[in-house]
Protein backbone atom coordinates (compact mmCIF):
# COMPACT_ATOMS: atom_id res chain seq x y z
CA UNK A 1 0.00 0.00 0.00
CA UNK A 2 1.41 3.22 -1.29
CA UNK A 3 -0.40 6.73 -0.17
CA UNK A 4 0.36 10.29 -0.53
CA UNK A 5 -1.50 11.97 2.09
CA UNK A 6 -1.98 16.16 2.38
CA UNK A 7 -3.28 15.35 6.09
CA UNK A 8 -1.48 14.22 9.58
CA UNK A 9 -1.58 10.73 9.50
CA UNK A 10 -0.97 8.48 12.74
CA UNK A 11 2.27 6.13 12.53
CA UNK A 12 0.66 4.01 15.28
CA UNK A 13 -2.65 3.38 13.50
CA UNK A 14 -1.14 2.60 10.30
CA UNK A 15 1.11 0.17 12.10
CA UNK A 16 -1.35 -1.71 13.94
CA UNK A 17 -3.25 -2.37 10.41
CA UNK A 18 -0.59 -3.51 9.00
CA UNK A 19 -0.01 -5.69 12.04
CA UNK A 20 -2.97 -7.42 12.51
CA UNK A 21 -3.94 -11.37 11.31
CA UNK A 22 -0.59 -11.61 10.23
CA UNK A 23 0.37 -15.04 11.16
CA UNK A 24 2.74 -16.08 7.92
CA UNK A 25 5.40 -13.35 8.56
CA UNK A 26 7.64 -13.50 11.70
CA UNK A 27 8.62 -10.06 11.24
CA UNK A 28 7.63 -6.61 10.65
CA UNK A 29 9.46 -3.49 10.41
CA UNK A 30 8.92 0.21 10.33
CA UNK A 31 10.20 3.45 10.63
CA UNK A 32 8.88 6.78 10.77
CA UNK A 33 10.60 10.31 10.07
CA UNK A 34 8.94 13.36 12.20
CA UNK A 35 9.34 16.72 11.23
CA UNK A 36 11.62 18.34 13.89
CA UNK A 37 11.29 21.49 14.79
CA UNK A 38 10.03 23.79 18.02
CA UNK A 39 6.56 22.26 19.31
CA UNK A 40 4.17 24.37 17.67
CA UNK A 41 5.99 25.65 14.79
CA UNK A 42 4.56 25.81 11.78
CA UNK A 43 5.24 24.89 8.93
CA UNK A 44 8.74 23.53 9.73
CA UNK A 45 8.27 21.68 6.46
CA UNK A 46 7.20 21.76 3.15
CA UNK A 47 7.00 18.99 0.72
CA UNK A 48 6.13 19.15 -3.44
CA UNK A 49 5.09 16.31 -5.21
CA UNK A 50 4.37 15.53 -8.62
CA UNK A 51 1.33 13.45 -7.82
CA UNK A 52 0.63 10.78 -10.12
CA UNK A 53 4.26 10.13 -11.00
CA UNK A 54 5.79 10.65 -7.74
CA UNK A 55 2.99 7.86 -6.05
CA UNK A 56 4.19 5.60 -9.40
CA UNK A 57 7.79 6.06 -8.53
CA UNK A 58 7.43 4.88 -5.09
CA UNK A 59 5.17 2.15 -6.52
CA UNK A 60 8.85 0.84 -8.39
CA UNK A 61 10.55 1.20 -5.46
CA UNK A 62 8.56 -0.38 -2.95
CA UNK A 63 8.13 -3.46 -6.10
CA UNK A 64 12.00 -3.49 -6.08
CA UNK A 65 12.43 -3.72 -2.45
CA UNK A 66 9.73 -6.74 -2.46
CA UNK A 67 11.65 -8.59 -4.73
CA UNK A 68 15.14 -7.58 -3.08
CA UNK A 69 14.21 -8.84 -0.11
CA UNK A 70 11.38 -11.47 -0.35
CA UNK A 71 9.05 -9.26 1.56
CA UNK A 72 5.10 -10.84 2.06
CA UNK A 73 4.36 -7.16 2.37
CA UNK A 74 5.25 -3.37 2.16
CA UNK A 75 3.44 0.13 2.57
CA UNK A 76 4.94 3.59 2.25
CA UNK A 77 2.72 6.75 3.80
CA UNK A 78 4.41 9.90 2.58
CA UNK A 79 2.94 13.53 3.59
CA UNK A 80 2.98 15.67 1.14
CA UNK A 81 2.50 19.52 1.63
CA UNK A 82 3.08 21.85 4.84
CA UNK A 83 3.31 20.22 8.12
CA UNK A 84 4.07 20.79 11.48
CA UNK A 85 7.05 20.33 14.06
CA UNK A 86 6.52 16.60 15.73
CA UNK A 87 4.07 15.62 12.86
CA UNK A 88 4.95 12.45 10.67
CA UNK A 89 6.36 13.09 7.28
CA UNK A 90 7.00 9.33 6.78
CA UNK A 91 6.34 5.78 7.50
CA UNK A 92 7.74 2.71 6.14
CA UNK A 93 6.26 -0.75 7.20
CA UNK A 94 7.72 -4.26 6.05
CA UNK A 95 6.82 -7.54 6.80
CA UNK A 96 9.19 -10.90 6.06
CA UNK A 97 9.52 -14.01 7.74
CA UNK A 98 12.63 -13.49 9.62
CA UNK A 99 14.16 -10.10 10.59
CA UNK A 100 17.46 -9.58 8.73
CA UNK A 101 14.97 -9.59 5.67
CA UNK A 102 12.48 -6.68 6.87
CA UNK A 103 15.16 -3.88 8.40
CA UNK A 104 17.18 -4.34 5.29
CA UNK A 105 14.02 -3.64 3.38
CA UNK A 106 13.32 -1.00 5.33
CA UNK A 107 16.41 0.28 5.34
CA UNK A 108 16.35 0.35 1.58
CA UNK A 109 13.37 1.89 1.16
CA UNK A 110 14.30 5.10 3.22
CA UNK A 111 17.49 5.82 1.38
CA UNK A 112 15.61 5.71 -2.07
CA UNK A 113 13.18 8.05 -0.71
CA UNK A 114 15.44 10.25 0.61
CA UNK A 115 17.14 10.50 -3.15
CA UNK A 116 15.35 8.86 -5.21
CA UNK A 117 11.41 9.42 -5.30
CA UNK A 118 10.29 12.76 -6.55
CA UNK A 119 9.62 14.70 -3.80
CA UNK A 120 11.05 18.32 -2.69
CA UNK A 121 11.54 19.20 0.58
CA UNK A 122 11.61 22.53 1.84
CA UNK A 123 12.77 23.82 5.60
CA UNK A 124 11.13 26.92 7.52
CA UNK A 125 13.81 27.37 9.92
CA UNK A 126 14.69 30.98 11.51
CA UNK A 127 16.95 31.81 9.26
CA UNK A 128 13.63 31.42 6.67
CA UNK A 129 12.75 29.07 3.83
CA UNK A 130 15.86 26.62 2.70
CA UNK A 131 15.34 23.77 -0.30
CA UNK A 132 16.62 20.49 0.77
CA UNK A 133 19.12 18.74 -0.83
CA UNK A 134 20.24 14.72 -0.09
CA UNK A 135 23.35 14.91 1.70
CA UNK A 136 26.82 13.61 0.36
CA UNK A 137 25.67 10.76 3.06
CA UNK A 138 22.35 10.29 1.67
CA UNK A 139 23.99 9.91 -1.66
CA UNK A 140 26.52 6.91 -0.01
CA UNK A 141 23.64 5.39 1.59
CA UNK A 142 21.69 4.89 -1.47
CA UNK A 143 24.69 3.72 -3.50
CA UNK A 144 25.05 1.02 -0.76
CA UNK A 145 22.06 -0.84 -2.48
CA UNK A 146 24.12 -0.87 -5.55
CA UNK A 147 24.85 -4.23 -7.07
CA UNK B 1 3.24 31.60 -8.91
CA UNK B 2 3.48 33.22 -12.18
CA UNK B 3 0.88 32.06 -14.46
CA UNK B 4 1.68 30.92 -17.49
CA UNK B 5 3.03 34.34 -19.57
CA UNK B 6 2.07 34.77 -24.01
CA UNK B 7 -0.67 32.32 -24.12
CA UNK B 8 -3.50 33.91 -25.64
CA UNK B 9 -7.03 32.16 -25.43
CA UNK B 10 -6.69 31.30 -29.53
CA UNK B 11 -3.47 29.24 -28.91
CA UNK B 12 -3.14 26.00 -30.73
CA UNK B 13 -1.78 23.45 -28.04
CA UNK B 14 -0.70 21.07 -30.49
CA UNK B 15 1.81 23.92 -31.54
CA UNK B 16 3.64 24.49 -27.84
CA UNK B 17 4.72 22.24 -25.79
CA UNK B 18 4.25 22.78 -21.29
CA UNK B 19 7.42 23.20 -19.05
CA UNK B 20 7.00 22.23 -15.64
CA UNK B 21 9.42 23.53 -12.68
CA UNK B 22 9.86 21.57 -9.03
CA UNK B 23 11.52 22.55 -6.02
CA UNK B 24 13.87 25.38 -5.93
CA UNK B 25 13.86 25.78 -9.92
CA UNK B 26 10.04 26.86 -9.47
CA UNK B 27 11.48 29.70 -6.79
CA UNK B 28 14.50 30.56 -9.19
CA UNK B 29 12.26 31.10 -11.90
CA UNK B 30 8.82 32.39 -10.89
CA UNK B 31 6.33 29.80 -12.00
CA UNK B 32 5.53 26.17 -11.84
CA UNK B 33 4.29 25.80 -15.18
CA UNK B 34 4.87 27.63 -18.67
CA UNK B 35 3.81 26.84 -22.52
CA UNK B 36 6.56 27.30 -24.42
CA UNK B 37 5.82 28.19 -28.46
CA UNK B 38 6.82 27.18 -31.18
CA UNK B 39 8.39 23.21 -29.87
CA UNK B 40 12.32 23.69 -29.84
CA UNK B 41 13.91 21.44 -31.42
CA UNK B 42 15.56 19.59 -28.73
CA UNK B 43 16.01 19.71 -25.12
CA UNK B 44 19.29 21.85 -25.04
CA UNK B 45 17.80 23.86 -27.46
CA UNK B 46 14.81 24.35 -24.52
CA UNK B 47 17.09 25.11 -22.10
CA UNK B 48 18.73 27.06 -23.86
CA UNK B 49 15.68 29.06 -24.84
CA UNK B 50 14.98 29.33 -21.04
CA UNK B 51 18.20 30.54 -19.93
CA UNK B 52 17.80 33.34 -22.32
CA UNK B 53 14.62 34.59 -20.47
CA UNK B 54 15.33 33.56 -17.05
CA UNK B 55 19.10 33.42 -16.42
CA UNK B 56 19.00 32.13 -13.11
CA UNK B 57 16.85 28.94 -13.89
CA UNK B 58 19.33 28.73 -17.21
CA UNK B 59 22.59 28.49 -14.37
CA UNK B 60 20.36 25.67 -12.20
CA UNK B 61 19.21 24.19 -14.81
CA UNK B 62 23.13 23.27 -16.01
CA UNK B 63 23.49 21.16 -12.78
CA UNK B 64 24.45 17.97 -13.26
CA UNK B 65 21.78 16.96 -10.70
CA UNK B 66 18.65 18.60 -12.50
CA UNK B 67 16.88 15.44 -14.31
CA UNK B 68 14.55 15.67 -16.65
CA UNK B 69 11.13 14.14 -18.02
CA UNK B 70 9.53 14.04 -21.27
CA UNK B 71 5.63 13.32 -20.49
CA UNK B 72 6.70 11.30 -17.18
CA UNK B 73 9.38 9.66 -18.52
CA UNK B 74 13.43 10.39 -16.99
CA UNK B 75 14.98 11.17 -20.39
CA UNK B 76 19.22 11.38 -20.49
CA UNK B 77 21.31 12.90 -23.86
CA UNK B 78 19.32 15.52 -25.65
CA UNK B 79 16.07 13.98 -27.12
CA UNK B 80 14.36 15.79 -29.86
CA UNK B 81 10.96 17.43 -28.61
CA UNK B 82 7.74 16.89 -30.03
CA UNK B 83 4.53 19.36 -30.34
CA UNK B 84 2.23 18.72 -27.01
CA UNK B 85 5.23 17.23 -24.60
CA UNK B 86 4.79 18.47 -20.95
CA UNK B 87 8.46 18.27 -20.15
CA UNK B 88 9.28 18.66 -16.18
CA UNK B 89 12.61 19.56 -14.96
CA UNK B 90 13.65 18.43 -11.35
CA UNK B 91 16.21 19.16 -9.44
CA UNK B 92 17.92 16.68 -6.52
CA UNK B 93 14.91 14.74 -4.58
CA UNK B 94 14.63 14.65 -1.25
CA UNK B 95 12.18 12.60 0.24
CA UNK B 96 11.48 10.96 3.52
CA UNK C 1 10.73 1.95 28.70
CA UNK C 2 11.60 -2.07 29.17
CA UNK C 3 8.62 -4.15 30.05
CA UNK C 4 7.75 -7.90 30.38
CA UNK C 5 4.51 -8.94 30.07
CA UNK C 6 2.22 -11.88 30.21
CA UNK C 7 -0.51 -10.36 28.19
CA UNK C 8 -1.06 -9.55 24.77
CA UNK C 9 -0.11 -5.75 23.59
CA UNK C 10 -0.68 -4.00 20.51
CA UNK C 11 2.47 -2.59 19.29
CA UNK C 12 0.48 -0.15 17.16
CA UNK C 13 -0.91 1.69 20.34
CA UNK C 14 2.89 1.31 21.90
CA UNK C 15 4.19 3.25 18.60
CA UNK C 16 1.66 5.47 18.44
CA UNK C 17 2.72 6.80 22.61
CA UNK C 18 6.09 6.53 21.63
CA UNK C 19 5.92 8.93 18.67
CA UNK C 20 3.59 11.89 20.42
CA UNK C 21 4.85 14.83 21.07
CA UNK C 22 8.30 14.01 19.36
CA UNK C 23 9.41 17.26 17.82
CA UNK C 24 13.61 16.44 18.94
CA UNK C 25 13.88 12.86 17.11
CA UNK C 26 13.50 12.94 13.33
CA UNK C 27 13.35 9.14 13.07
CA UNK C 28 12.08 6.83 14.91
CA UNK C 29 12.66 2.88 13.85
CA UNK C 30 10.71 -0.25 15.33
CA UNK C 31 10.59 -3.87 14.84
CA UNK C 32 7.61 -6.34 15.65
CA UNK C 33 8.23 -9.81 16.27
CA UNK C 34 5.02 -11.71 15.38
CA UNK C 35 4.33 -15.30 16.34
CA UNK C 36 3.92 -17.44 13.37
CA UNK C 37 1.93 -20.49 13.28
CA UNK C 38 -1.23 -21.51 11.69
CA UNK C 39 -4.72 -19.15 12.67
CA UNK C 40 -6.12 -19.96 16.08
CA UNK C 41 -3.78 -22.30 17.57
CA UNK C 42 -3.01 -21.99 20.39
CA UNK C 43 -0.13 -21.74 22.24
CA UNK C 44 1.93 -21.72 19.04
CA UNK C 45 5.18 -20.61 21.25
CA UNK C 46 6.30 -20.53 25.00
CA UNK C 47 8.37 -18.08 26.67
CA UNK C 48 10.09 -18.37 29.68
CA UNK C 49 11.91 -15.45 31.50
CA UNK C 50 13.43 -15.40 35.14
CA UNK C 51 11.88 -12.33 36.31
CA UNK C 52 13.83 -9.21 37.68
CA UNK C 53 17.16 -11.29 36.25
CA UNK C 54 15.11 -11.02 32.23
CA UNK C 55 14.34 -7.34 32.77
CA UNK C 56 17.66 -6.18 34.73
CA UNK C 57 19.32 -8.15 31.54
CA UNK C 58 17.66 -6.00 28.99
CA UNK C 59 18.08 -2.87 30.89
CA UNK C 60 22.01 -3.19 29.97
CA UNK C 61 21.00 -3.84 26.81
CA UNK C 62 19.23 -1.45 26.29
CA UNK C 63 21.31 1.29 28.07
CA UNK C 64 24.22 -0.13 25.86
CA UNK C 65 22.16 0.66 22.87
CA UNK C 66 21.52 4.34 24.13
CA UNK C 67 25.17 4.66 24.58
CA UNK C 68 26.97 3.66 21.30
CA UNK C 69 24.25 5.00 19.05
CA UNK C 70 23.24 8.36 20.95
CA UNK C 71 19.40 7.32 20.95
CA UNK C 72 17.34 9.88 22.35
CA UNK C 73 15.10 6.98 23.70
CA UNK C 74 14.32 3.53 23.17
CA UNK C 75 11.64 0.93 24.29
CA UNK C 76 11.59 -3.06 24.17
CA UNK C 77 8.51 -4.95 25.52
CA UNK C 78 9.26 -8.46 25.14
CA UNK C 79 5.94 -11.38 25.72
CA UNK C 80 7.00 -14.49 28.61
CA UNK C 81 4.53 -17.59 28.53
CA UNK C 82 2.00 -18.37 26.55
CA UNK C 83 1.21 -17.00 23.24
CA UNK C 84 -1.29 -17.49 20.05
CA UNK C 85 -0.16 -17.27 16.13
CA UNK C 86 -0.06 -13.87 15.27
CA UNK C 87 0.12 -12.30 18.55
CA UNK C 88 3.43 -9.94 19.00
CA UNK C 89 6.17 -11.31 20.82
CA UNK C 90 8.60 -8.10 20.93
CA UNK C 91 8.36 -4.95 20.31
CA UNK C 92 11.43 -2.75 20.12
CA UNK C 93 11.22 1.37 19.50
CA UNK C 94 14.29 3.64 19.02
CA UNK C 95 14.32 7.36 18.65
CA UNK C 96 17.51 9.40 17.21
CA UNK C 97 18.42 12.32 15.40
CA UNK C 98 18.79 10.60 12.28
CA UNK C 99 17.76 7.53 10.98
CA UNK C 100 20.87 5.79 10.27
CA UNK C 101 21.17 5.49 14.27
CA UNK C 102 17.36 4.60 14.91
CA UNK C 103 17.66 1.28 12.48
CA UNK C 104 21.02 0.10 13.59
CA UNK C 105 19.84 0.32 16.98
CA UNK C 106 17.08 -1.16 16.29
CA UNK C 107 19.17 -4.11 14.64
CA UNK C 108 21.37 -3.99 17.39
CA UNK C 109 18.81 -5.00 20.09
CA UNK C 110 17.01 -7.51 18.04
CA UNK C 111 20.52 -8.68 17.40
CA UNK C 112 21.11 -9.08 21.37
CA UNK C 113 17.66 -10.09 22.79
CA UNK C 114 17.57 -13.03 20.39
CA UNK C 115 20.94 -14.67 21.82
CA UNK C 116 21.80 -12.44 24.87
CA UNK C 117 18.56 -11.70 26.82
CA UNK C 118 17.30 -14.34 29.87
CA UNK C 119 14.63 -15.89 27.74
CA UNK C 120 13.88 -19.82 26.69
CA UNK C 121 11.55 -19.81 23.73
CA UNK C 122 9.37 -22.80 23.40
CA UNK C 123 7.66 -23.66 20.04
CA UNK C 124 4.78 -25.80 19.83
CA UNK C 125 4.57 -26.93 16.13
CA UNK C 126 2.83 -30.16 14.77
CA UNK C 127 5.43 -32.25 15.95
CA UNK C 128 4.99 -31.18 19.39
CA UNK C 129 6.63 -28.51 21.68
CA UNK C 130 10.68 -27.83 21.02
CA UNK C 131 13.15 -25.47 22.32
CA UNK C 132 14.58 -23.19 20.53
CA UNK C 133 18.21 -22.55 20.60
CA UNK C 134 19.60 -19.38 18.66
CA UNK C 135 20.90 -20.49 14.52
CA UNK C 136 24.82 -19.89 13.62
CA UNK C 137 22.93 -16.84 11.89
CA UNK C 138 21.64 -15.25 15.09
CA UNK C 139 24.85 -15.57 16.44
CA UNK C 140 26.78 -14.22 13.75
CA UNK C 141 24.42 -11.68 14.26
CA UNK C 142 25.18 -11.05 16.94
CA UNK C 143 28.96 -10.75 16.71
CA UNK C 144 28.65 -7.91 14.24
CA UNK C 145 28.34 -5.52 17.33
CA UNK C 146 31.49 -6.63 18.94
CA UNK C 147 34.23 -4.41 18.96
CA UNK D 1 7.15 -30.10 37.80
CA UNK D 2 8.72 -31.59 41.31
CA UNK D 3 8.95 -30.15 44.25
CA UNK D 4 11.86 -29.87 46.30
CA UNK D 5 13.07 -33.39 47.56
CA UNK D 6 14.65 -33.89 51.02
CA UNK D 7 13.83 -30.72 52.76
CA UNK D 8 12.26 -31.45 55.74
CA UNK D 9 10.88 -28.75 57.88
CA UNK D 10 13.38 -28.46 60.33
CA UNK D 11 16.12 -27.49 57.49
CA UNK D 12 18.55 -24.76 58.21
CA UNK D 13 18.21 -22.63 55.02
CA UNK D 14 22.20 -21.80 55.66
CA UNK D 15 23.46 -25.05 55.23
CA UNK D 16 22.08 -25.67 51.53
CA UNK D 17 22.54 -23.98 48.48
CA UNK D 18 19.25 -23.50 45.56
CA UNK D 19 19.73 -24.47 42.14
CA UNK D 20 17.02 -23.08 39.61
CA UNK D 21 17.01 -24.75 35.82
CA UNK D 22 15.69 -23.19 32.94
CA UNK D 23 14.64 -23.67 29.50
CA UNK D 24 15.55 -26.91 28.12
CA UNK D 25 17.72 -28.02 31.26
CA UNK D 26 13.88 -27.75 33.67
CA UNK D 27 12.73 -30.25 31.00
CA UNK D 28 15.44 -32.71 31.48
CA UNK D 29 15.66 -32.74 35.19
CA UNK D 30 12.41 -32.68 35.79
CA UNK D 31 12.12 -29.94 37.99
CA UNK D 32 12.71 -26.49 38.11
CA UNK D 33 14.16 -25.70 41.37
CA UNK D 34 16.10 -27.58 43.68
CA UNK D 35 17.96 -27.46 47.45
CA UNK D 36 20.81 -29.06 47.47
CA UNK D 37 22.87 -30.11 51.21
CA UNK D 38 25.46 -30.06 52.38
CA UNK D 39 26.29 -27.26 50.14
CA UNK D 40 29.32 -28.78 47.34
CA UNK D 41 32.49 -26.63 47.59
CA UNK D 42 32.92 -25.46 43.78
CA UNK D 43 30.01 -24.98 40.83
CA UNK D 44 32.23 -28.57 39.47
CA UNK D 45 31.28 -29.95 42.43
CA UNK D 46 27.79 -29.48 41.95
CA UNK D 47 27.54 -30.07 38.51
CA UNK D 48 29.06 -33.51 39.37
CA UNK D 49 26.75 -33.87 41.77
CA UNK D 50 23.50 -32.90 39.85
CA UNK D 51 25.04 -35.46 37.49
CA UNK D 52 25.27 -38.48 39.42
CA UNK D 53 21.13 -37.73 39.83
CA UNK D 54 19.89 -36.95 36.87
CA UNK D 55 22.24 -38.17 34.40
CA UNK D 56 20.68 -35.92 31.67
CA UNK D 57 20.63 -32.98 33.37
CA UNK D 58 24.89 -33.26 34.12
CA UNK D 59 24.62 -33.94 29.77
CA UNK D 60 23.47 -31.24 29.29
CA UNK D 61 25.41 -29.18 31.97
CA UNK D 62 28.28 -29.82 30.12
CA UNK D 63 27.71 -28.43 27.06
CA UNK D 64 29.24 -25.24 26.15
CA UNK D 65 26.39 -22.99 25.29
CA UNK D 66 25.31 -23.73 29.12
CA UNK D 67 25.78 -20.55 31.11
CA UNK D 68 25.93 -20.65 35.48
CA UNK D 69 24.71 -17.64 37.36
CA UNK D 70 25.08 -17.18 41.27
CA UNK D 71 23.02 -14.76 42.58
CA UNK D 72 22.07 -13.51 39.47
CA UNK D 73 25.67 -12.45 38.51
CA UNK D 74 26.85 -14.47 35.47
CA UNK D 75 29.86 -16.36 36.74
CA UNK D 76 32.97 -18.21 34.40
CA UNK D 77 35.33 -21.07 35.80
CA UNK D 78 35.08 -22.81 38.68
CA UNK D 79 34.01 -20.25 42.00
CA UNK D 80 33.45 -22.43 45.38
CA UNK D 81 30.03 -21.39 46.65
CA UNK D 82 28.96 -20.34 49.98
CA UNK D 83 25.91 -21.88 52.07
CA UNK D 84 22.71 -19.40 51.07
CA UNK D 85 23.89 -18.89 47.74
CA UNK D 86 21.53 -19.52 44.38
CA UNK D 87 22.88 -21.36 41.19
CA UNK D 88 21.00 -20.50 37.95
CA UNK D 89 21.88 -23.22 35.03
CA UNK D 90 20.71 -21.39 31.37
CA UNK D 91 20.60 -22.94 28.59
CA UNK D 92 21.66 -20.88 25.36
CA UNK D 93 18.92 -17.67 25.24
CA UNK D 94 16.41 -17.16 22.68
CA UNK D 95 14.62 -14.09 23.15
CA UNK D 96 13.06 -12.14 20.43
Amino acid sequence: MIRLTDDPFEPGAELAAFCAGRTRSGAVASFVGLARGEAGAQPVLELESWAEFTLAEIEKIAAEATRRFDLHDVAVIHRVGEMAAGEAIVLVMTAAAHRREAFEACDFLMDYLKSRAPLWKKEHGPGGPRWVEPTERDLADARRWQP
Amino acid sequence: RGRPIGRPPHVDHRRMITVLLFGRLSDLAGWREQAIEPVPLTLSALKDQLARRWPRLGDALACPGVQAAIDKAVVRGDPRLAAGAEVAFMPPMSGG
